[in-house]
This record gives C-alpha cells, structure tokens and sequence, in this order.
C-alpha cells in the first residue's frame, strides 16, 4: 500500500531523511517513534506529498509519487492526515468541515454528504456538537471532529501526526478511541505518536527513527521489550521514566 | 476669524455642503469598490512565485506608494489625452483613486492571505482540494474577517483622500468648503464645517469597522487547544 | 494705528498668490515679480520699509489677511459686493473683463459657439470668471480647476475643455507660454470689472494710505507703466 | 514646444531644489518629534488609566477623521487668536508632528497589544515595575510589529507634507505649482514633482519591506 | 507559607475557585491536579496576584494579598513562577533572561548577577546555552531555563503552571529532573502537574480541583491507591488509561 525504497530528502543542507525503506501493507496499522526532530513527520508528510522526496522511489496505492503521470490532487482524496494542531477550519462548522471536500472534491450532492458527515460525528462522539465552530468545542472534541473529516472521504489509508500531543491529559483517551475504532475496521494507518498504550493495542509494528534514518522496527512485544539499540533504550527509558 | 464666525452664512450653504456630502460618499463608494477590484488582482499577482506576475504587481505597488496621489492624479488627467482618451473628470477621479488605494488594498490582501496559519492550506491540500478550492473555500474566507479592519481603515483614507477631486473640478465635499471660503471670504465657516462633516463620515466608518467586527466576532476565529 | 506698526516694525507684509503671469509670478531665476508684486514692492519703498511676501495658495490667502498675518493682500482679485462684507477693497486700480478663449484650430470659433448644449468650459475655481461663465454659457458644462490660469490654458490645449474663460489679461500673459497663435482669444468681453487690493476694516489708516497710492501712481504714471510693461503688451517675456 | 519647456524645466531647478529641501527637512523634523510623541501616547494609551486613555483615543480619532488642511489651516490661523502666534514653518512643523504622533500612537498601540500576555506575566511575576516591564520586555518585541508600518507611515507622512503650502512654505509640491505658471505642462511638471517625492519615499519603502520579510522570517512566515 | 482561607473568584458569573482553604507550610511540595477548566492555574496565580481574588483570605509569606498595605512588586520578587508556555523573553539570551530581573529588580550589580547566572545556568544542565537565544533552544531547554530564571531571583516560594505539557515526551524528564532537584533542596513549591511519577517521587501531598473548588487532598499514595471520589477515580482513570 505504502512503499518507501531508499529515498531521501534534504532541507537545504539537513539530510532529514536518510535511505528510507520501509513497506506498509494494507489493513496494516504502523506506529512511527523518535525523539523531537529525527523525521517523523517528514516522513508521513512525504506520503500524501506534503513534502517532495528528492531520491528515492515512493509508492502510494500502486501510484509513483514524482511521476507526472501521477495525479496528486486524486491520489490525496485516498490518503487522510490528521494534524497535531487539527487544523479545522475555523470559519465552519463541526458538519461544514466534515462535509467541505465530498462535496467540492469528491462532488457528492450536499444532502447525501450531510446525511452521511452526520453518521461519521455520531460515529466519533459528537452526535450534539454538529453545528458548533472549533472554537467552540474543547482540544479532544476538535481532533475527533478532524478524524471525521479525513474519514468522509473514505480514504484507503489514514496517516497521523501525533494527533495527542496537543492535547490535555484527561482528553487524550477519547481520541485514541476513535483512532482505535477505526484501526480495528480494517484500515491501513501510519501513527505518528508517543501513546505507547496504544502501539501495544492496535499497532502491527513501531518504526523508530532518529536523526532522519529508521534504525528499528519491529512488533509492539519485541521494541517494549527489548530495544535492539542504545539509541532506542534511551529513547525508551526517557519517555517512561516518570 | 472666529469671533465673527456665521452659523447663519452655513446653514444658507448647507445644501451645497449637503450635495457635496453626496458627491463625495457616493464618489468614494464607487472608487473603493473600484479599489477592492484592482487591489484583489494585485495581491493576486503579488502572491504568485513565478516573477512574471509578481514582479510587475510589486512594481506597480511600489511606484503607487513613493508617489503623491496629486502627482498621479496629473499623470492619469494630462497624461490619458495624449494617448487619445478624452474622459470625464469624474471618471478620471474615480479612476485615479481606485488604482492608488488599490496598490495600499493589495498590500493589506496580501498580507491577511499569509496570515492564514500554514496548516490551514495543508489541511486543504490534504484533502485533494485544488488551488482555487482552497482558495475560495478555505483561505479567503478567513483571510476576509483579518482584512477587514484594516480594509475600513483604507477607506477612511480614501474619503479624505477624494478632496483632491475639486483639483480637477469635481464638486465634492472640500469644494463646497472652497466655494464658501471664496464666494464670502468666510474661509474659517467653510473649512470647519467640511471637517465637521469629514469627521461624520469617519466616525460613521468607524462604527461599521466595529460593528462589522463584532458580527464577525460571533462566528468564533481562532481554533484553538 | 497699523501703519505706526509697520513704521515701527520696519515691514510691510503682503500675501500674494502666486497665480501666474502677468500679476504674480516665480520667474525663471526663481525671483518673484509680476505686476503686482512691483505695485506692493513700491509701496513698501514709498512707506520706507522692507517688504516681506507670503505666499499662499487660495486656501490661504484670505484667512492670511483676516488673522492678521498680513498687512494687506496684493492679488488679481476682484471686490465683488459679496467679498466686501468681508474685507475692505482699495478703489480699483484697473479694469479688466473675462474673456472666451478656444484652441485656434478647434471647432469652436466665436463666443456663440460656445453657448452650444455641454461645451465643456474650464475656468478658475472661486474666480469671478467661474460665476460669469455660469450666467454667460448656462447649457455648458463648467468646470472649476485650481492652481492658476495656466492650467486653464493647458486643459483647453489638451482637449479636456473646449473653452476657458479668465481675466483677459492673465489670458493674454498665459498664453505666450505657447507657440504664438495656438489659441485663439475672444476680442469680446463677457464682462468688465474692477482688479483691487484689499486691507482688514480694522485698518482703516493703511486702506486710506493705500487710496493715496493708487491716486499718486496713477497721477504720476508709475501705474500706466507698470501696467503697460506687464498688462497692456508682453514686453516682460524677454526680461523674465 | 516640449523641448523649450524642458528648458524652462532645467532652468527650475534650484527652485526645485529648495521646495525638495523643505519637504525634506520639514518630514525629517516632525518625523523624528512624532515618533518620539506617538511612542509616548501609544504607551499611555495601553497603561491602565481609562481616563487618559480614552481621552488620547479621542484625540486620535479627531485628528484621523478630519481632513490635514483643515488641521494646519486651525493651528496656523486660528491659534492666534488665542494668542499662540506661530510662523509658517513652526506651525508646518507642530501639525505635522501632531498628525505623525497620531497616527504612530495606533501603530504602537497594536504592536504593544501584539505582544503575548505571557511576556508581561512573565515580568510581573519577576517584580519588575511598569515602566521596566514596558522598556525591559514589551517595547523591544512590540518593535518587531511596528517597524514595518511605521517606516511605511513616515511614507505617507512625507506626502501629507505637501500641505503645508496652504500655509506659505515652499515645499515640493508648491514649487510644481510655480513652475507649471510659466510651464503650462501638468503631465510634465507633475510628473517630475512625483519623481522628486519617489526619490524620497522609495527607499523608505524598500526598508520597510525589507523588514517585513526579515520579521516574518524570524515568526516563521510562510508563501502559500 | 500560602494560606488560603475561603477563597472565592469570579470570571463575570463564572465561579471559578469556590470556597477554597488550603495551606501550604514552608518546605512543603504541594501538586494540584484536576480536569480542564477545573481552576488550578487560577489557584496558583492567584498566590503572587496574577488573578485578584474577590473575598476570602489569602496570606502569602506573612502578608495579606489584597491589603493596601502589601507591597505587591516587593512579595512577587520572593515568589518564583514558572508558565507552561515557557515566556521566556525572545529578545534576550538565555543568561539575560536570568539576570534580567536581578539586575534591574533586586540591583545587583551586573558582574555579580551574570557570575549566579552562569551557575543556575549549569545547575540546570544548560551550561553550554549561556548565550542562546530561547529562539534556539528546545521546548525542554527552555523551560530548564525559565526555571533558573525564577531560581536568580532566590525565591522563598515556587509556582509551576502545567511545566512539562507543552514539552515533547523525551523532554519532559529533562525538565522533572531539575524540578526533583530544586524540591529536594527544600523549595516550598506548588505544582499544577498530570505527572503522577513526580508526585509519588517528591510530593507530601496531592490536591484535587473539580469545578473550583478542592474535592480531594492527600498524600500521594493515598490518592493514587485509594481516591475517595468519583470524580477523582473517574479522572485519574482517564489519565493513566493509556
Ligand atoms: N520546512 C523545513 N525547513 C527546514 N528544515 C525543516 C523543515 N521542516 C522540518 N525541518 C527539519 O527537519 C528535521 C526533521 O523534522 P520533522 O518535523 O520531520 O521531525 P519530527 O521527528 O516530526 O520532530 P517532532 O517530534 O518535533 O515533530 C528537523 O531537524 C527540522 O528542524
Ligand atoms: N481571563 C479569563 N476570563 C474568563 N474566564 C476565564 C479566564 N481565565 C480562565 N477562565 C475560565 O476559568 C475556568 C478555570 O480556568 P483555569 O485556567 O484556572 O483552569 P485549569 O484548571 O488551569 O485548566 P487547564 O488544565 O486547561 O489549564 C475555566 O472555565 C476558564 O475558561
Ligand atoms: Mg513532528
Ligand atoms: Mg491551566
């Protein structure tokens, strides 16, 4: 589904991603990990061409990112991204964000994308909360409400960037519900996340990264357990120390 | 000046105050409506990456701006004869206006449109919408409510700026003022009450930038954790 | 009195507008001259005190007399019934009237012509010559421009009028800034008035001093010269 | 024709000159004032006194809502009558450093109000006294907001200048008007007047753009 | 050392802290804990008058808050504040951040301050960021910083708003570690925190806030083993789910 073989990409002189090989089948879910600044997010980011790759070849639903041939703006509709900010838009509301792309992208007739960006809020908690702006709602309720909006496209593959962080403790489980729900339906996920909870739960496999190269992978059993590398232990023993 | 000032002589020009009024608000509307139009394209070009479009639209931009408005009103009342256009003084003054608040218009688009946070196009972006949806549905509604204010501010500007118009004999508010000052040698009646009456005008503006910011108020701007 | 304070003072201060030629105008050196300025120049060499100019636009002149920042006011100005409620005028010191001036080679060739539906006619904003115009063309499309006589001439040589109307003096000493026989000038008058210099009504010692003037200059002929070298001929052209 | 105006034109110019040399210096001086007083009153206007406040904002609003003529028109001819006697120049200098402090005073305003609470939080719970917190914390931050439009201000400032010739002073603008007695050419003239206020402006212009990028560079400012 | 006694405080009619009593003795490490918008930050911002109180006593280090006699500039010099979004001053350095205020609040000679500076500075491990701008430093750095900050000016108390939630995971123990130091030297701090591992480690007692008011407090053990209300149970629930 997603296939990534030796690419690279620089930031002027920053090489933040060094020969990244690395395939995710479909239905699989894969958790990426690191310290601050290693690539997560560039990475994830490269999937739907957030960011150019300069070498390298990415494969994305059997399509060439690069290629001309490619069309980007059709191949982004198969791949949602939930941002660490939400990023809703905050001049509509919970449905309008839901519904904005099926109907301008997707071209569904408004009463069918309402009927269904309806079920998808009920789906994610927020039956009540249809008609409220993002300001209006709380940190965990605006990123359940963004879940929805990738979700009404009916993609084939979800990619998270680390879609809690953002948020106050007490909110971060009902997020991670959502996203498990929606793991457990058979979707093919990318999660950029520190939950470690939830890469035992749902995860297939953690991909650690630092300093722009993946330098494991593994079962959620075997990285918890025993990290192969100093760097991973480290990483490890920082984040659940306290 | 002041101890013989004449409310009496003022009331007596108050129509001619009142048809000027008219003139200019109405004159005003016309150009800043103008202005929104060129300053739109403006900030359209000035936004693009490739230089064909950016670099005429800053130039444009620039050149508007280091210049007096008196100066350009010249340029476009003796200059468009020469190139065979003969038009009315009202439509040159329109014109001229338009296109030098249009310059300061693109600049405050342009800058509204880069205050829209990075993620907001990258939200766009992600869901497969192409530039123009994103720019219609996603950016310029909010880039809108920022400009706003600043966008009232212009007009204000442009109000004050209209009074150059009787330059080139139109016959807007400061002309009325003239007129008085001239005709009666009242010059102290004449120009406080065009002030008085700028000074209508301006709170008038005023009061629609802050109700219009409230009403935008309602629908919350921020999204915020 | 006032004229015991410009004694004392030692400076007679005169607003001027500087409207162009004949009356007042910036010569090529950058000096100021022009018929009146030499009027007001030997007014002050007659009372033996320096003379200081201001000069202002028309947004300033009147305002300059009325708050006592001049003395008196020396400008092509003419002391209509309206204006005197206002400021004491001197007894005119010439006479002219407002004439008709078209492009020579346009369309429009005599008075009459102009009198057609929406001629457009420039004339100078807040000038006797704008009333005229109003009663003399009452179809015409009137348009008011500041800034001085030139500027009439300069709208009536472009096309964005198709005649102008202004003191026939300042016409005729305008208009040699251009080729000889680009426009053509009405020889009829649409009226005749007086030209004046004006004083605060509570200076009534300067208005009197002023009178006095104008009858030695006119008795001793220092006005008909001044008047011929400026006005009636345009023998200044070669000397500014 | 235009080649004997030209002449005329070239002849001008020490009176050209000179008016470019009043623009210059009457911009420079109340510029300088006016920042220096709108600095002031923008402070005030943020510190906690309702009543100086509002009265400053009532200022300003008089000031922006009426137009500059009528402004220097008061100062120069009407003040005398309450026996404030000033000369052309001095009275250029006190409307324009007026009208300038105005204006400033709002572009203050929104870069002091621009600086997160947090900063001024930070400070209050170190001790430090309104005026430390103001000079030490608020103001070199609001700077990165208000020196982009306040150099973009000083622009427009320096074209309302030409006002002044209603009062008698000579500046660039009124020059044109002299010249274009004898040089009956508007376009030409006036197109020259406008070459004189670029050469002045222009550069300024450049700046504040230049610092606009460098202070959206420095807040993470991205192109679409 | 901080002692409140029946303290209420009102956002218009929004009844933010109810009837609060609490005190905390010298030497004494209080954590707060509770959901969003439960009214911890406005507790402890009350104490060096961040937020004025409207009836109630509040005694801080001998004075009454809200006394006209209370010299306030004075009693905030002797109490340290650390934000969860840092506040470091973007302009300055990191040692002129923490000279700042010593020099121009508490007068010390500039020589002097920049010599403790330097070793509050190595104190929190930032030996090498002396002349840093906040601008180049990490979230965890700078925090570390904010810290030494509040220590130059030798405060009798410390408050600590949240100090790690805007921190990335590996960043968080950094900045624990320094806070365990400076409780371990017997600082009097009170600490809004959701990091229950620093409040087993250095805590005496742990304070619930629900809807303003104080529904529970307790020695850490107690309350994490044992917590006697539902409401407490149902937060600490949601916090440790994952
Ligand atoms: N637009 C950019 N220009 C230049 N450098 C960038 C850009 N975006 C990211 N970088 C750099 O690339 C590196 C990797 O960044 P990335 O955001 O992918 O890291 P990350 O693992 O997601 O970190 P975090 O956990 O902090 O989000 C970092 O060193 C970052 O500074
Ligand atoms: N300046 C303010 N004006 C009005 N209401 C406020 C203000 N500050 C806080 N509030 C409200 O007071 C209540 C308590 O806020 P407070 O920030 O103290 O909560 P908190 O427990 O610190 O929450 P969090 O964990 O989100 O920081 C909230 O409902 C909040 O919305
Ligand atoms: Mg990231
Ligand atoms: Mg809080």
């Amino acid at each position: 589904m997603i296939e990534f073989r030796g690419v690279n990409k620089w930031f002027g002189a920053l090489n933040v991603l060094r020969d990244i090989t690395l395939s995710v089948e479909p239905r699989e879910v894969v958790v990426v990990c690191g310290p601050s600044g290693s690539g997560k997010s560039t990475l994830i980011r490269c999937i739907n061409g957030l960011e150019t790759i300069r070498d390298g070849d990415l494969v994305v639903d059997g399509q060439r990112l690069g290629d001309p041939a490619t069309n980007m703006t059709r191949l982004r509709t198969e791949i949602g991204f939930v941002f660490q900010s939400f990023n809703l838009y905050p001049h509509r509301t919970a449905l309008e964000n839901v519904t904005l792309a099926p109907i301008h992208v997707r071209k569904i007739p408004r009463n069918e994308a309402e009927q269904a960006g309806r079920e998808l809020l009920a789906k994610v908690g927020l039956a009540d909360k249809v008609h409220a702006y993002p300001a209006q709602l709380s940190g965990g309720q605006q990123q359940r409400v963004a879940i929805a909006r990738c979700l009404g496209m009916r993609p084939k593959i979800m990619l998270f960037d680390e879609p809690t962080s953002a948020l106050d403790p007490e909110m971060i489980s009902e997020v991670l519900d959502v996203m498990v729900a929606v793991a457990e339906e058979g979707m093919t996920m990318m999660v950029v996340t520190h939950e470690m909870g939830f890469a035992r739960k749902v995860a297939q496999r953690v991909v650690f990264m630092d300093a722009g190269a993946i330098v494991e992978s593994g079962t959620p059993e075997e990285f918890f357990s025993q990290p192969k590398t100093d760097r991973s232990r480290a990483f490890l023993s920082k984040i659940l120390r306290h | 000046m002041l101890e013989n000032f004449s409310f009496r002589t003022i009331v007596e020009y108050l129509p001619l105050f009142g048809q000027g009024l008219v003139t200019t608000v109405w004159l005003s509307a016309l150009s800043f409506a103008g202005a929104l139009a060129v300053g739109i394209v403006l900030a359209a070009m000035s936004l693009q990456r490739g230089w064909l479009f950016r670099v005429p639209a800053k130039a444009y931009i620039d050149a508007v701006r280091a210049t007096p408005l008196l100066a350009q009103l010249y340029f476009l009342y003796f200059g468009l004869p020469h190139l065979g256009f003969v038009l009315p003084e009202l439509v040159v003054g329109i014109l001229a206006l338009s296109l030098n608040s249009g310059a300061y218009v693109a600049e405050i688009i342009r800058a509204g449109i880069l205050s829209i946070p990075r993620g907001q196009v990258e939200a766009g972006v992600a869901s497969g919408m192409t530039y123009v949806q994103r720019m219609r549905l996603v950016i310029l509604p909010q880039a809108f409510k920022v400009t706003i204010p600043p966008l009232l501010g212009q007009a204000i500007v442009l109000v004050k700026d209209s009074a150059l118009l009787s330059l080139i004999s139109v016959s807007e508010l400061t002309r009325a003022g003239q007129l008085l000052a001239s005709d009666r040698f009242m010059p102290a009646e004449g120009f406080i009450t065009i002030a008085a009456f700028y000074l209508l005008l301006y709170y008038g503006l005023k009061g629609l930038a802050a109700l219009s910011g409230r009403w935008l108020g309602l629908q919350p701007a921020r999204s915020s954790t | 009195g006032t004229l015991d304070d410009i004694t004392k003072r030692g400076e007679l201060r005169v607003a001027v507008q500087t409207q162009g030629p004949p009356f007042s105008l910036v010569g090529a050196a950058g000096e100021r001259t022009g018929s009146s300025v030499e009027l007001a120049e030997l007014m002050a060499k007659e009372m033996g005190v320096k003379i200081t100019f201001l000069d202002f636009d028309w947004d300033g002149l009147i305002p300059a007399l009325l708050s006592g920042k001049a003395d008196l006011l020396v400008a092509d100005m003419t002391p209509t019934l309206a204006r005197g409620m206002k400021v004491a005028f001197t007894k005119p010191y010439m006479y002219t009237g407002s004439t008709v001036f078209t492009k020579a080679d346009g369309k429009f060739k005599t008075t009459e012509d102009c009198k057609a539906k929406g001629t457009k006619i420039a004339v100078l904003l807040g000038a006797t010559g704008e009333k005229e115009a109003k009663t003399a063309f009452p179809d015409a499309d009137i348009k008011s421009y500041k800034g001085g006589g030139p500027l009439l001439l300069d709208a009536v040589n472009n096309g964005q009028a198709d005649c102008g109307v202004n003191d026939v003096s300042a016409v005729k000493g305008q208009s040699t800034a251009y080729p000889a026989g680009s426009f053509t000038i009405m020889p009829d008058l649409l009226s005749k008035e007086p030209l004046a210099f004006a004083t605060r009504y509570d200076e009534p010692d300067l208005l009197v001093w002023m009178n006095l003037f104008l009858d030695q200059v006119s008795v001793d002929g220092r006005l008909q010269k001044n008047l011929d070298y400026w006005v009636n001929s345009d023998a200044w052209k070669k000397d500014h | 024709m235009i080649w004997q105006q030209l002449q005329s034109l070239v002849g001008s110019y020490p009176l050209a000159l000179r008016g470019l040399g009043v623009t210059v210096v009457l911009s420079l001086i109340s510029l300088v004032l006016g920042t220096l007083l709108g600095f002031g009153l923008g402070i005030l206007r943020t510190g906690g006194n309702r009543l100086i406040s509002a009265a400053i904002g009532a200022w300003v609003d008089l000031i922006r809502g009426t137009p500059f003529l009528v402004q220097i028109f008061l100062i120069f001819f009407i003040l005398p009558e309450f026996g404030i006697e000033l000369d052309a120049f001095t009275a250029g200098i006190i409307a324009l450093t007026n009208l300038a402090a105005c204006f400033i005073c709002e572009i203050v305003v929104a870069g002091i109000r621009s600086v997160p609470t947090g900063q001024v939080e930070a400070a209050l719970a170190s001790g430090l006294s309104r005026w430390q917190r103001m000079r030490q914390v608020v103001l070199p931050q609001a700077m990165r907001i208000v020196l982009p439009p306040l150099v973009g201000q000083y622009v427009l400032l320096i074209k309302d200048s030409s006002v002044v010739s209603a009062i008698g002073l000579t500046d660039l603008t009124r020059v044109g008007w002299l010249v274009v007695q004898r040089v009956p050419n508007g376009l030409l003239v006036f197109f020259l007047v406008g070459l004189g206020y670029f050469i002045v402006c222009y550069p300024l212009i450049m700046l504040a753009r230049r610092l606009e990028r460098r202070m959206g560079a420095a807040h993470g400012e991205v192109q679409l």
